[in-house]
């Protein structure tokens, strides 16, 4: 039991990075990303690149790293221009080419076959990596969410135009917030692949993006606590269906389904019922009296 | 000084402003009438650099504004308030003021983690200017409430504060009056008195003619993007032509 | 609200989990199996883990191993690597298997491998087929022969029975181009020429345009590979095209064939062999009686390993361990469903028995080895 | 060559029915509605299960599978979309994914993950050398039909006069005295019916499974896009030039202009195509959008 817990808090970790990636881009900032499944894959597949070519481990890291963010802002230039649900289909469209790519050129790593890539032996190890990370994102996007600057990310996410007429240039934050959520998203991707040792495209598909969407909206994208709790809670429906599975004795294709569903489920009545998810956000409060 | 030098705006072969041009004195205000769809708030957009412009130019103290690009017309020192107020709703209304204060330190990132200090400090200054705005606007009350659940007059009242926060030398204020009640209204007179006061340029687009009338130096009439006529409230008020364009509406 | 809500999920979410761990009976040898039970060729995968079970039960039938039963234990890898990699954990720790079978492409079974070797646990391959699959002494021991195998064999064949150009047409996944590379290297080696290679994705709803170069290339013969649903469609544009060419394919019986009377004569292929073997026949039965259809192939490679699992099992042991060294034990002189097995030292099959067969009269015949 | 014109007017057919759905929601709505897809999965499965195990012909089949998932359309509309008027566009798509994966997981429920057929053997047909079924001449046949009764719909009745004008102006139309709840109610009965025919259209020519959106997905969107979003017939134009641009770029043999050897895009990549034509489009819109203005 307690590798299989290992494993899964180290997944449970690197989700939650993802998590919070989303939640400073669309909880902070109102970026609808659909491709958030797009810096994960860059990261691993920096990681897997490196694997197929010879190059060392740290190599990959960097390629994933760097070329995250680069790609977050060439997607991003002339989207910021854009209402955010056709940002949300060039997201989405960005993510399908980058995997397509990955499936169709060799290459680069593998193929379809994929490439195996340097595996931790140790699985505590990876789950103190990964729980690192997690502690690090956690810690930059606190900061950022409860400084004039996330005050200032909020006020894009409620109105673009206000903030131009108060001064600040929406598309420079809109980047910013890219950049650095994106490179989470990729250091996320390095670490996935070093703790599963193996990247093909399969892992990277649309339907990935919506796990996190469904633990962001759940949750409550707008809180950290919130998204982290989406997280765990998507992530542990996901591990005990297999539990639920044997234990019920249905069929384990019919249980999959339901989960599936379940998280569709999910989407729909927080929209309806709970549009803040389950942890809104606080309300800072100011004394005003004071002289 | 503010000078605005042949303002010219089109959408296909509608003209929305024709050649305006006008100027305003430091310490005075300015009213903008004119009916409904005479283009008064597409001039307050384009000063603001909300909208893309056609042709013409706007200097603020002989340095030319650029036209476009609000969030660089705001570094000039030019604040516009909206006629249905823009605020961020689910932020309460203290950080709504706090919003409006510029530069602030927090919103780099190189500062935030490198220069915690100076960020503190300056966060400090800005809540301490927030909470003498609020005062000032007779809000403190309401301090800790969302801007969203605001009645409409306080949420003009709100606006007007987000711009002073950043000290503007030039308010352009879109209706601040329309749908506020009379105690609102009163309070919004003064207060634009005391800015006058202060030196500062305001363009006030108004229907309520006894704000124009009560406050304005000069008050420029617009009709179909083309200015009809200019003069102090008193002529206007007896302006032939004005009348003509506000047809039925009491002079 | 909200604490109920949390303490409410942690309560199922813990009782599902430990509940489980508990009832792990002592007396019983858990085997894992995973396969895709959702995402692509779930029937092939049902069937899988249908031979796994047919061969347990027949054990358990029999007393089971020194009076311990076998007990299955089934786990979905979605056909993604990261719920494959999830299932095998799940299993090793958990349900503390020694051993398990997968099924599905390589892309998940390579991700189990890589896991299973340090980890020291015996992974039994049961339909994936690339060569890289070979790289695992030890850890991986499949009971199909891989792609270089039958894509030697393929491409040998093709070349003897007279074909001097060829063009490919295969499923665009490790699966289809894998045997490709292998085929076409024979099939080169032996004077042939390729004159195009077309890999088409999966589950389009029309390869017209995929095959409308093959018109054009007027090749001998088209050498293929395919499974599914797909290569009905593939068929379909082939016969819509007026291509005519004769098609040599791996594995015939996984092809899916649309219109019988034009196919007829036309589509030759080998196939892993020893299936005619009484054996197979008699599970054949068995399995339509239960299940209402003839089981594919992937049946018997499942039975196939469950019995030798089991036989190593009984030689040496139930760790993994035991297993690695009963398992060529165990393989030598057995006679499975799919016919004997020989293992080379990185526990892959060599010299299968082929099995060379022709569409004739609405069905696959045996046809004489080239 | 008219082979590839023909491919390209089949498969620009069932993109496009399923395509003008999407379009007219969009332009009613506004938001892009990713569980529009998985009506034409669902019309799909509806048309078999009345087909095969039913046992209706055919042609009626796949009309009561539209009118059923018009039906379907209307329901979720009335329990869902139709509760969330204050959501975000953002936030509505958001929602849409959650009924395409409910719907979807449905799906896989009832019917299992693995793939269906209809097994149809329609006959061969040729032209010179270009060849093509009877089923693909239906294919072609109904999507030109539905276009024309879907163009008199929208500007020939009362009902289309309303829609449109509801889709124009929201406010205004609702001063006008146009019942908007009931045209919107309309609107989904019309974009469910043309997604399950889509989807039929779809699943006859090559084979139906639960997870066939992802599919159909790309290029349907690639296609809306094409065409502006919002315009439902430029939507069907979308597909076409979509489909168009697929089939030349795999079809035509590049290889053979500079040498001897053919070469030609390998037809792998032929969704990256559909794709890549969305995701360009979009990025250039503002610029295209402002130049329109500035003109």
């Amino acid at each position: 039991m307690i590798d299989f817990a290992v494993f899964s808090i180290t997944i449970i970790a690197v989700w939650s990075v993802l998590a919070i990636s989303l939640h400073l881009q669309f909880g902070l900032t109102g970026l609808v990303n659909f491709g958030q499944v797009l810096p994960f894959a860059v990261g691993a597949y920096g990681t897997a690149f490196a694997a197929a070519h010879g190059l060392p481990a740290w190599a990959g890291a960097g390629i994933g790293v760097t070329l995250a963010p680069l790609l977050g802002l060439l997607v991003i230039l002339p989207a910021s221009r854009l209402a955010q649900d056709y940002w949300a289909l060039v997201t989405l469209g960005a993510g399908e080419i980058f995997r397509l790519t990955m499936l169709n050129v060799p290459v680069i790593a593998g193929g379809d076959e994929g490439t195996s890539v340097y595996r931790f032996q140790n699985a505590d190890l990876a789950m103190v990596l990964a729980l690192t990370l997690l502690l690090v994102t956690l810690l930059f996007a606190r900061r950022v969410g409860a400084s004039p600057l996330g005050r200032m990310l909020r006020v894009l996410r409620e109105d673009e135009v206000l903030a131009a007429t108060l001064g600040r240039n929406p598309f420079r934050l809109q980047r910013m917030v890219t950049a650095a959520s994106w490179v989470m998203a990729a250091a996320a991707g390095v670490l996935y692949a070093h703790v599963t040792g193996y990247i093909s495209p399969s892992s990277f598909t649309v339907l990935e993006t919506f796990v996190i969407w469904t633990a962001v909206v759940l949750g409550g994208p707008s809180t950290i606590t919130g998204v982290l709790l989406g997280t765990v809670i998507v992530q542990l429906t996901s591990v005990s269906t297999r539990f639920v599975a044997q234990w019920s004795g249905l069929p384990s294709d019919l249980v999959a389904n339901l989960r599936l569903g379940a998280y569709g489920l999910v989407l729909i009545l927080v929209f309806l019922y709970r549009p803040q998810g389950l942890i809104p956000e606080r309300k800072l409060r100011y004394d005003a009296d004071r002289l | 000084m503010l000078t605005v030098c042949d303002l010219s705006v089109s959408y296909g072969r509608f003209q929305a402003l024709r050649s305006v041009s006008l100027q305003a004195a430091p310490g005075s205000i300015l009213g903008l009438i004119g009916p409904n769809g005479s283009g008064k708030s597409t001039f307050l957009n384009v000063i603001a650099g909300v909208q893309a412009v056609a042709s013409g130019e706007v200097r603020l103290d002989g340095t030319l504004v650029p036209l476009g690009l609000p969030e660089r017309v705001a570094a000039h020192g030019i604040g516009r308030s909206f006629q249905t107020p823009r605020l961020a709703h689910r932020l309460t209304v203290f950080q709504n003021i706090m919003i409006g204060a510029r530069p602030q330190a927090g919103e780099r990132l190189r500062s935030l983690f490198l220069q915690p200090a100076t960020v503190r400090r300056r966060e400090a200054d800005i809540q301490d200017e927030a909470r003498s705005v609020l005062r000032r606007l007779d809000l403190s009350h309401k301090a800790n409430d969302y801007a969203g659940m605001l009645s409409g007059g306080q949420q003009k009242l709100l606006s007007l504060g987000m711009l002073l926060m950043g000290h503007p030398r030039v308010l352009l204020l879109d209706e601040p009056a329309a749908g506020v009640n009379p105690v609102l209204i009163e309070r919004q007179i003064n207060l634009l008195k005391e800015l006058r006061a202060e030196g500062r340029i305001i363009l006030l687009v108004e229907h309520n003619m006894e704000m124009v009338c009560g406050v304005c130096d000069r008050v420029v009439v617009l009709d179909s993007g083309a200015v009809i006529a200019e003069g102090d409230p008193d002529a206007i008020r007896r302006d032939e032509r004005v009348m003509r364009s506000y047809l039925g509406e009491p002079a | 609200m909200r604490k109920s809500l949390l303490a409410a999920c942690a309560v199922v979410l813990l009782s599902a989990g430990w509940g489980e761990t508990g009832q792990a009976a002592e007396d019983a040898i858990p085997v894992g199996v995973i396969a895709n039970l959702t995402g692509t060729d779930v029937q092939s995968s049902l069937d899988m883990v249908h031979g796994a079970q047919a061969a347990a039960d027949k054990i358990n039938a029999s007393g089971g191993i020194k009076g311990d039963k076998i007990k299955v234990i089934v786990e979905d890898s979605e056909y993604r690597p990261a719920a494959g990699i999830e299932a095998a954990t799940k299993l090793f720790d958990v349900n503390k298997v020694s051993a398990v079978l997968v099924f599905g492409g390589s892309s998940v079974t390579l991700p189990i491998a890589e896991m299973a070797q340090p980890a020291g646990k015996i992974v039994l391959n049961t339909s994936a087929s690339s060569a890289k699959l070979g790289d695992y002494p030890g850890t991986l021991y499949s009971t199909l022969p891989l792609d270089d195998i039958v894509g030697a064999q393929l491409g040998d064949y093709v070349a003897k029975e007279g074909v001097h150009t060829a063009v490919f047409i295969v499923p665009n996944n490790t699966f289809g181009t894998g045997l490709m590379d292998k085929a076409a290297a024979a099939f080169t080696a032996h004077g042939g020429k390729v004159l195009k290679e077309i890999a088409y994705s999966e589950g389009q709803p029309d390869y017209r345009a995929d095959l409308q170069a093959v018109q054009r290339l007027k090749p001998d013969a088209i050498i293929g590979a395919g499974y599914g649903d797909d290569t009905r469609t593939v068929f379909r544009a082939a016969r819509e095209l007026g291509i005519n060419a004769p098609w040599y394919v791996a594995y015939p019986s996984i092809f899916a064939v649309e219109d019988p009377k034009w196919m007829e004569g036309r589509l030759m292929g080998l196939d892993n062999g020893g299936l005619d073997s009484p054996l197979a026949k008699t599970l054949s039965l068995q399995a339509t009686k239960q299940y209402g259809a003839a089981p594919r192939p992937n049946y018997y490679y499942a039975y196939d390993a469950m019995t030798l699992l089991g036989l190593a099992i009984e030689k040496e042991g139930t760790t993994a361990a035991d297993i690695k060294k009963g398992l060529p034990e165990a393989v030598k002189g057995y006679q499975g469903a799919t016919g004997s097995i020989d293992w080379d030292a990185r526990g892959q099959r060599i010299n299968p028995p082929m099995d060379y067969f022709v569409f004739r009269n609405g069905a696959l015949q045996p046809a004489p080895a080239p | 060559m008219l082979q590839i014109l023909i491919n390209t007017l089949i498969y620009s057919g069932e993109i496009g029915i399923i395509a003008v759905g999407v379009a007219l929601s969009y332009s009613v709505l506004r938001f892009a509605n990713f569980a529009h897809i998985q009506f034409a999965v669902v019309g799909a499965y509806l048309a078999f299960t009345l087909n095969q195990f039913l046992h209706c012909p055919l042609v009626l089949a796949v009309i009561l599978a539209a009118v059923l998932t018009g039906g379907i359309a209307v329901t979720v509309d009335a329990l869902v979309f139709s509760r969330l008027r204050d959501v975000t566009p953002e936030g509505k798509m958001i929602v849409s994914w959650g009924v395409a994966l409910l719907l979807r997981s449905t799906m896989g429920a009832i019917f299992g993950s693995s793939s269906r057929v209809f097994g149809l053997e329609p006959a061969s047909l040729q032209i010179g050398d270009a060849f093509f079924t009877s089923l693909d001449v239906v294919v072609v046949v109904v999507a030109i039909l539905a276009m024309i009764l879907l163009h008199f719909l929208l500007y020939s009745t009362r009902l289309g006069t309303a829609l449109r004008a509801l889709a124009s102006n929201a406010d205004l139309a609702a001063t006008r005295g146009i019942p908007a709840r009931r045209m919107v109610s309309l609107m989904w009965f019309i974009c469910g019916a043309y997604a399950a025919i889509g989807g039929s259209l779809f699943a006859l020519e090559s084979q139906l499974a639960p997870n066939m959106d992802l599919i159909i997905l790309l290029p349907v969107f690639a296609s809306v896009t094409l065409g502006g979003l919002s315009n439902v017939f430029g939507a069907a134009l979308g597909a076409l030039g979509l489909s168009l641009a697929q089939n030349l770029l795999i079809g035509v043999d590049f290889g053979s202009w500079f040498s001897a050897n053919s070469w030609s895009v390998p037809t792998q990549f032929r969704d990256f195509i559909a794709v890549g034509a969305m995701v360009i489009i979009l990025l250039l819109r503002p610029y295209l959008a402002r130049r329109r203005r500035a003109v």
